[in-house]
C-alpha cells in the first residue's frame, strides 16, 4: 500500500524537480525600501492590515473550510486551525523571521534574528517599525501552512498534524519567502513579478495540499457516501472574511498607506466580483443552477488570481483575470478533478494553486501599460510570461518536494491516518474528546 | 386502544393538529423524519460533486386514541393532509395494550 | 401487514436502503435516534467537567410491509447492516391493523 | 415481548435511563420529539408577530423488554420520571412479534 | 392579478410623484475637497472605512438578513446577498462611479470616467487617492443594493434578483446618488444635510423594498403559518457587525482622519445605543418582554437615523435623536405594519426607511448649535427642516417610482416568482440546488 | 440560604478588604501626554482600535459565552451582552466619562464633564481627538461589565442585569478605571505597571464575576446533569474574535501608531500563542486529548495575561509569560476549581482574574530590561513586583465589595433568580419570549 501510493506520487514530483532544475526565476515585489522615519500613517495601516489578514485566519479560514467538512469534523477542523496558527506564530519568533528575511544564501537567511534579537520598538523596516513588518509576515506564514490543511481535513491525526506545523514552514515556506522576498533571495533577484504572495502562498499551499491529500490517501467512504457540506452558512461566512482579511493581505503588501494599496484595493474589488460572477454564471450555464458554493469558490480564486497581479494589473484588467480565474477554477474542481478521482477535499488545489498560477502568469501580461497595467522597468511581455512560469516551477517543484519527505517522515513518526474505525466516529470525538454542537 | 400514526408533509402539520383538536383529541406527540417513497427527491450539486437525495422531510404524528375515534381520527387526518400530490404520506394504524399517564398513573383510556 | 423497524448504525443507511428497494418494497420512514446498549458511548470534556456520553447515534428505519414479505425484509436488512461489530443494532416487527394512503384513500396493502 | 414506549420531559431522561438500567435492562432508544397535550405552550414574538407554539419538547423513550418485566418497567419509568406537574406524560404498551440482533442473528428475547 | 398589483401600488407611486413634483432640495454632504496632497493618516482610515463597510454587507447584512428567514431560504439569502455585492461591484467599475461622480447633469453625471478611465494610482480625491475614494463610494451602491432584498426575500425568483442588481442602481442608485453627491448634483447644491447618506442609502432602499414587498406580494402561508427566525444568534452577529462596519460607513464619511470623523463616531456610539434601549424598553412595557429582536432592530434603527446626523449633530443630541427613532420604527414595524397587512419581510421600510426619514429632518433640528450640533452657515432651523423634508421627497419619488418601473419589466421578462410548489420547498433547493444545512 | 450564602462570601470579602487596606500602590500607563497637534495617523489607528474592541464585545464576546451556555439560554446570553453594551455606552456618555477621565479625588473624578460637556470635534487628547479617546476607553468600560455576565450566565433574571449594568460601572469600574487611569489617579501616582488594563478590565471583572457566581448560586442542575457548550464552533469563533479585536486592546492602549504600539502588536502574537499551546499540551500530557476548548481558553489567558505587560515586556519575555499563563488558568479552571465546587459558569475568574493576576505580576518582573523588557526609570525587581501586588490587591477588594453591596441591593429590589421551573425551561423563552434556533 505504501508502495501504491509512492508510485502515484512519484511523476509529480518528477516533473516538479524537473521544472525546478531548469529554471532562472526572478521575482520583484514590494519589499520594504529604507527611509529612515517612522510614518504613522503607514504604520496605522499596517497595523491593521496585519489584524486583517489574521482575520482571514480566524475565524475566516478555519470557518470556510469547517462549513465545508462534516459534522462529526467540524471541531477537529477548527482545532487544527488555530492550533496551526499558534504554532507558526511561535516559531516564526523563535527562527522563522531570521531564516526568512535576513541575508544569508539565496536559498535560506541567516540566524542573526532568531528570538527576534536586536529588533526595538525603534527598528524600522521601510517607514514602519520592524516588529509590524515582522507580524504581517508572520500572518502570512500562518495562513499558508493551515490553507495545506484543506486537502488532508477529516483524516489526518492530530498529532501528525501538529507536527507538520513546525516542519512545513521550516523546510518548504521560509525557503519559498526567502527566496521569493529575503533582499539576497534567488528568485527576487530574477525578476518575477510577484506582488502580495500568489507563489509564497497560493501556489505553494495548493500544492502542497495535493501532495497531502495523495499521500494521505482518500476519505473512508469516499465516492461512496454523500460528503455534503455541514454548514454553507458557516462557508460562506468564512469565504466573504477572507475576502474581507484580503485587503490586508493585498493593499497591505503595498507596506504603505498609498496609491499602490490603493490599486491593490480596487483590483481585490473588481478581480474578485468578476471570478465570483465567472464561476457562478458559467455554473448556472453547465449544471442549470448557480450555486451558493460555486459564487464562494470564485470568489476566492478571484482573490488568489489577484494577489500576485494586485499592484501592478489596472482594474479593468483585474476584471478579465477574475473571469479566467473563476472559469478555469471551476473547469478545474469540477471536470479535471473528477476524472482524476482523488480526494483533494476542500480543493485548495484546485482553486488555490489553479488561480495562482493563472494570476501569477497573467500578472506578466496585465502589468503590460497598453493593459491599464503599471508597467515595469525594461518591460517586455513574452519575457516577463516565461519569468512567472519559471517562479511557478520552483515553487511547485520545492514545495510537492518538501511536502512529500516531510509527510513520509510524519508517517514514520507518528503515524498520518486514524483507525477507520476512529475516521468513521469523527475526529470530534477521537482526537479531541469534544463534539461541536449540543443543541 | 390504538395508536394512529400519520406521515404527512410538514407544512401540513397545523392543520392536522387543528383537525384533530376539533375532533376533541388532547394530546399527540409530533417527530421530524425523513421520507422514502414515490414521491422522488432532488439533486444537489457542491463543487464537483453531485449527490441524489432520496430522502425527503416529513412530520410524523402519533396519537393514541379510544378504539371507537380511529376511524374519525384517520378521516380528519387525510382531510387536513390532503393535497392529492404525490407525497402525502400515510397512516398506519396499531394496537395499544395498555397505557399509562405518568403524572396521575391514570391507565388505559383515561390516560390519554 | 407489519410494520419492520429497524435501529441501525447510521453510515449503514444507504445500503439497508438500497436492499430494501431492491426487494421491491418502494417506502419507508427513517428518524434520526440516540441509542444506549452494550456499545459503550464515550467521554467529553470541557475545561474541568467531564460527562459520560452513554448514547449514541443511531438511525431508526420504519417499514411498512405484506405480512408476507417481513422475513425477506428482515433478512435484507440484517445482510445490509451487519458490520459485525457491537451496536450493529435491532429489528422490531410488530402488527399494523390498518394502513391509508393519504393522498388516495386507499387501504391495507395497496396502501404502502 | 412488549415495546414500552414512553413519553417524558427532557431533563428526566437521565433519571429513567438509570432506573431502566437498574432493573436491567440493557437497551434503548432515544428520539427528541415534540408534544401536544393538556401542558400549554407559550408565546413567542417577533417583531410585530406573534406566534402560539403549542408544542413542546419531550423525549420518547423505546424499550423492547420481555413481557414479564412490562409491569417493572412502567413502575420505574413512572417513578423516575413523575414531576407532579402536568405535562410528565405518557407510557404506551404495546406487542412485538419478533425481534433480531443484527450483528448476531440472535432473536426474540435474547436478541434485546 | 396583475390588474390588482397595479392598483394596489399605484397611490403609492403618485404620492411620491407629487412629492418629487412639488420640491426643490438642497443637500451638503462632505465630498471630497481638492487640496493637492496625498495625506497617509486619512488614506489609511479610508482603506480601513472602506473594509469596514464591506464587512457591513457581507457577512454582516447577509447574517442580519438570513437569521430572519426559513432555514430552507437561508442558503438562497445569503447567495443573493453575496451575488449582488458581486455584480454592483462590477457595473460600478464599468460605469457607475462615472455616472454617480462626474460632472455633466444635476441628475445623472457623465461617462468620461467609464471603465474607471484615466485613474492612475496618483489621482487624488481630497487628500486620498482616487481609488480609495471610488471603493469606499462602492461598498456604499452595493449595501443599498443589498438592503433592497429584505423586503423581497423567499419569494423572488434569483434570475430576477440578478438582473434587478443590475438594472436598480443604474437607474435609481447612481442618479440619487449623483443629485446628492456629485459636484454638480440637483441636491448637493440647495442645502439639504446628509452626513453619511441616509438619504441615498435608506430611505432609498427602504422604500424600494416596500415597493418590492408591494408587487412581489405576500409570501405562501403568510399570516398563516408561522414564520419565526430561524436563528437568532446569526441575526444577532450579522446586526452587530452592522453596527462594527457602521463605524466605517459614517465616520469614514467625513473622507479623514479629523475631529469630524471622532464627532461621527461618538454619536454612532450614543444614538445606537439610545434607539437600541429604546425600542426594548417600550417593547418590555408593553409586550411584558424584552426581545432580542427588539433590541438589535432598535440598533439598526439607530444606526440609520445617526447616519445622516452623525457629523452635524452632538453626542446628547445623538441619544435624543436615538430615543425618538427607536421609538418611532418599533410604532411602525408594530403596529402600523400589522394595521396594514403588507408582506414587507425584513422590515426594510420600517427601520430603514422610517428611521431614515426621522433623521434626515432631525438632522436639520440637531444640527443647530442651541442643541450642541455644530451649525452650518447661515443656519434657520425651519427652513432647513424644510429643506430635509424636500431632499427625502425627491428621494422617496425617485426611488419609488424607479423600482416600479424595474420590476414591472422585470416581471414581464423572467418572471418575479417562483412557482407555490417551489416556494413551499424553498429556494434554496430550488434555485441553487443545495441546502444549508446538514447536521 | 441568605445566611449561607453570606457566609460563603464573608471570607473573600475580608480578604479582599484587608488587602486593599494594606496597600500603597500605584500604576503608571500610556496615558494622553497632551502635545497641542492632532495627528492623522494616531487619530487613524485609533479610530480602528475603538472599532476593534467593539468587536471584541459584539460579536466576539457575545459568542465567546453564548457557545458556552446551552441552547435554551443562548438567545438570554446574547441579549444581556449586547443590552450591557448599549447601556455602558449610555452611562458612560451621560456621566462616566467624567467620573473616569476628569481630575477630582484621587478615587474618582468630577463632574465637569459630565453629558460630554465642553467636548468639541477640536478637543484633542494628546495627538487624537477626544472624542476618540473617550470612544476607545468607553468601550473598556462596555467590555469590563460585559465579562462579569460570564459568572451568571443561565440564572439570573434580566431585569437584575439590567440595573447591574447601571450600578457596578457606576460604583465598581468607573472608580477603578479613575485610580488607575485618571491623572490624578491614586494608583497611577504610584508607579504600578498596567499596559492596557489588566487589573482594570481582567482583574476587575473576574473577581465580580466570582462574588457574582456565588451570590447568585448555582445552576439548577449543576453536577448533576450535563451542561456541555452548544455550539463549540460559535465559541471558537468568539474567542478568536476576542484575539482579533485584543490588538485594538493591546495596540491601541500606545494611543498611538508608533513603535510602542507595534511591541504591543508582537507580544499580543507571541504570549497568546504561546499560551494557547501551553494549555493544549498540559491537558494533551494529562487528560490524553488536546481539546479546542482547552486551546481557546489558553488563548484567552494569553491575551489577558499579556495585556499589562505588552507594552513592556519584550516578545520572548512574553512567550514565557504566556507558557505561564496557559499552566496556571487550566490549573486553575480544572484542578482548584473542581476542589470549590461552585459554579463560576464559564471562568470568568479562572481565567480573567487568574492569568489577569499572573500576568500583572509578572509585568514587573518582564519590563526588566535583563529580560529582554523595555525596562522603566529607576527600575528595581523586587519594589517593582510588590507595587504589581498591591495594585491587584486594591482592584480585587474594591471589586469584590462593590460588587457584593450590588448584588445585595439587587436582590432586594428586583431578586436575582428566576423560578426554578423558569430557569429549567430557559431563559430564553422565559426572559425574552424568544428561541434562538427554529431549524
Ligand atoms: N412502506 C412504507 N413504510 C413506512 N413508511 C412509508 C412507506 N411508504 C411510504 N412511506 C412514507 O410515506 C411517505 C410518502 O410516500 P410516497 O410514496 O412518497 O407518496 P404517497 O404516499 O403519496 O404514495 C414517504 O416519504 C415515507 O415517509
Ligand atoms: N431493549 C431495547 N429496546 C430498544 N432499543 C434497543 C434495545 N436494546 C438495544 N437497543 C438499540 O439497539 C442499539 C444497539 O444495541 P447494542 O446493545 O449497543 O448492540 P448490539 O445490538 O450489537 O447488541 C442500541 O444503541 C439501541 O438503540
Ligand atoms: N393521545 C396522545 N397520543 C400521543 N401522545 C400524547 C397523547 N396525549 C399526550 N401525549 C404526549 O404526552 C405529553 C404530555 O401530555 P399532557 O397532556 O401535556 O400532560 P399529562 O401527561 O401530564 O396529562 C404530550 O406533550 C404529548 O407528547
Amino acid at each position: 500500500m505504501k508502495h501504491l501510493k509512492l508510485s502515484r506520487v512519484a511523476p509529480l514530483a518528477i516533473l516538479a524537480l524537473m521544472v525546478g532544475l531548469m529554471s532562472h526565476a526572478a521575482f520583484a515585489q514590494t519589499t520594504p525600501t529604507p527611509p529612515p522615519t517612522l510614518d504613522k500613517g503607514d504604520t496605522a495601516w499596517m497595523l491593521t492590515s496585519t489584524v486583517l489578514v489574521l482575520l482571514m485566519i480566524i475565524p475566516g479560514l478555519a470557518l470556510f473550510y469547517g462549513g465545508l467538512v462534516r459534522t462529526k469534523n467540524m471541531l477537529s477542523l477548527l482545532t487544527q486551525v488555530l492550533a496551526v496558527t499558534c504554532i507558526v506564530i511561535v516559531v516564526w519568533a523563535l527562527y522563522g523571521y531570521s531564516l526568512a528575511f535576513t541575508e544569508s544564501t539565496p536559498f535560506i537567511g541567516g540566524t542573526e534574528k532568531m528570538f527576534l534579537a536586536g529588533i526595538t520598538p525603534d527598528s524600522l523596516s521601510g517607514t514602519i517599525p520592524e516588529y509590524v513588518f515582522l507580524c504581517f509576515q508572520m500572518t502570512f506564514a500562518c495562513i499558508t501552512t493551515a490553507l495545506v490543511l484543506g486537502g488532508v481535513v477529516e483524516r489526518m491525526k492530530f498529532s501528525a498534524i501538529f507536527l507538520f506545523a513546525v516542519l512545513w514552514p521550516t523546510f518548504v515556506y521560509f525557503p519559498i519567502a526567502h527566496m521569493v522576498w529575503g533582499s539576497d533571495g534567488y528568485l527576487l533577484k530574477l525578476g518575477a513579478l510577484d506582488f502580495a504572495g500568489g507563489t509564497v502562498v497560493h501556489i505553494n499551499s495548493g500544492v502542497a495540499a495535493l501532495v497531502g491529500a495523495l499521500i494521505v490517501g482518500k476519505r473512508v467512504g469516499f465516492g461512496k457516501e454523500a460528503m455534503p457540506p455541514h454548514s454553507m452558512p458557516l462557508t460562506m461566512v468564512g469565504g466573504v472574511l477572507l475576502w474581507v482579511g484580503w485587503f490586508g493581505f493585498n493593499a497591505g503588501s503595498a507596506l504603505a498607506a498609498n496609491g499602490t494599496a490603493a490599486l491593490a484595493m480596487v483590483n481585490t474589488f473588481t478581480a474578485t466580483a468578476a471570478a465570483g460572477l465567472s464561476w457562478m454564471l458559467l455554473e448556472w450555464m453547465s449544471k442549470g443552477k448557480p450555486s451558493l458554493l460555486g459564487l464562494v469558490s470564485g470568489v476566492i480564486a478571484g482573490l488568489v488570481a489577484v494577489t500576485p497581479a494586485a499592484g501592478f494589473a489596472g482594474p479593468m484588467g483585474s476584471i478579465i483575470l477574475g473571469l479566467i480565474a473563476g472559469a478555469v477554477a471551476l473547469f478545474f474542481c469540477t471536470t479535471v478533478k473528477n476524472a482524476l478521482g482523488y480526494d483533494e477535499s476542500l480543493d485548495v488545489f484546485g482553486i488555490h494553486a489553479v488561480a495562482g498560477v493563472v494570476g501569477s502568469i497573467l500578472t506578466g501580461v496585465l502589468v503590460s501599460p497598453s493593459l491599464g497595467g503599471l508597467g515595469v522597468t525594461d518591460y517586455e511581455m513574452v519575457s516577463q510570461v516565461w519569468k512567472q512560469i519559471v517562479a511557478v516551477g520552483i515553487a511547485v517543484a520545492w514545495s510537492a518536494i518538501g511536502t512529500l519527505v516531510i509527510l513520509f517522515v510524519l508517517r514514520v513518526i507518528v503515524g498520518l491516518r486514524p483507525a477507520t474505525d476512529h475516521e468513521r466516529e469523527g475526529l470530534d470525538l477521537v482526537d479531541h474528546g469534544e463534539r461541536a454542537y449540543n443543541y | 386502544m390504538k395508536l394512529v400514526t400519520a406521515i404527512i408533509k410538514p407544512f401540513k402539520l397545523e392543520e392536522v393538529r387543528s383537525a384533530l383538536t376539533d375532533l376533541g383529541l388532547q394530546g399527540m406527540t409530533v417527530s421530524e423524519v425523513k421520507g422514502y417513497g414515490r414521491q422522488k427527491g432532488h439533486t444537489e450539486i457542491y463543487r464537483g460533486a453531485e449527490y441524489a437525495v432520496s430522502f425527503l422531510p416529513k412530520v410524523k404524528i402519533e396519537v393514541a386514541v379510544p378504539t371507537g375515534s380511529v376511524d374519525k381520527a384517520i378521516e380528519a387526518i387525510v382531510r387536513a393532509a390532503r393535497t392529492g400530490q404525490i407525497g402525502d404520506g400515510k397512516i398506519f394504524v396499531s394496537t395499544i395494550d395498555h397505557a399509562v399517564r405518568v403524572r396521575t398513573g391514570e391507565t388505559d383510556d383515561s390516560a390519554i
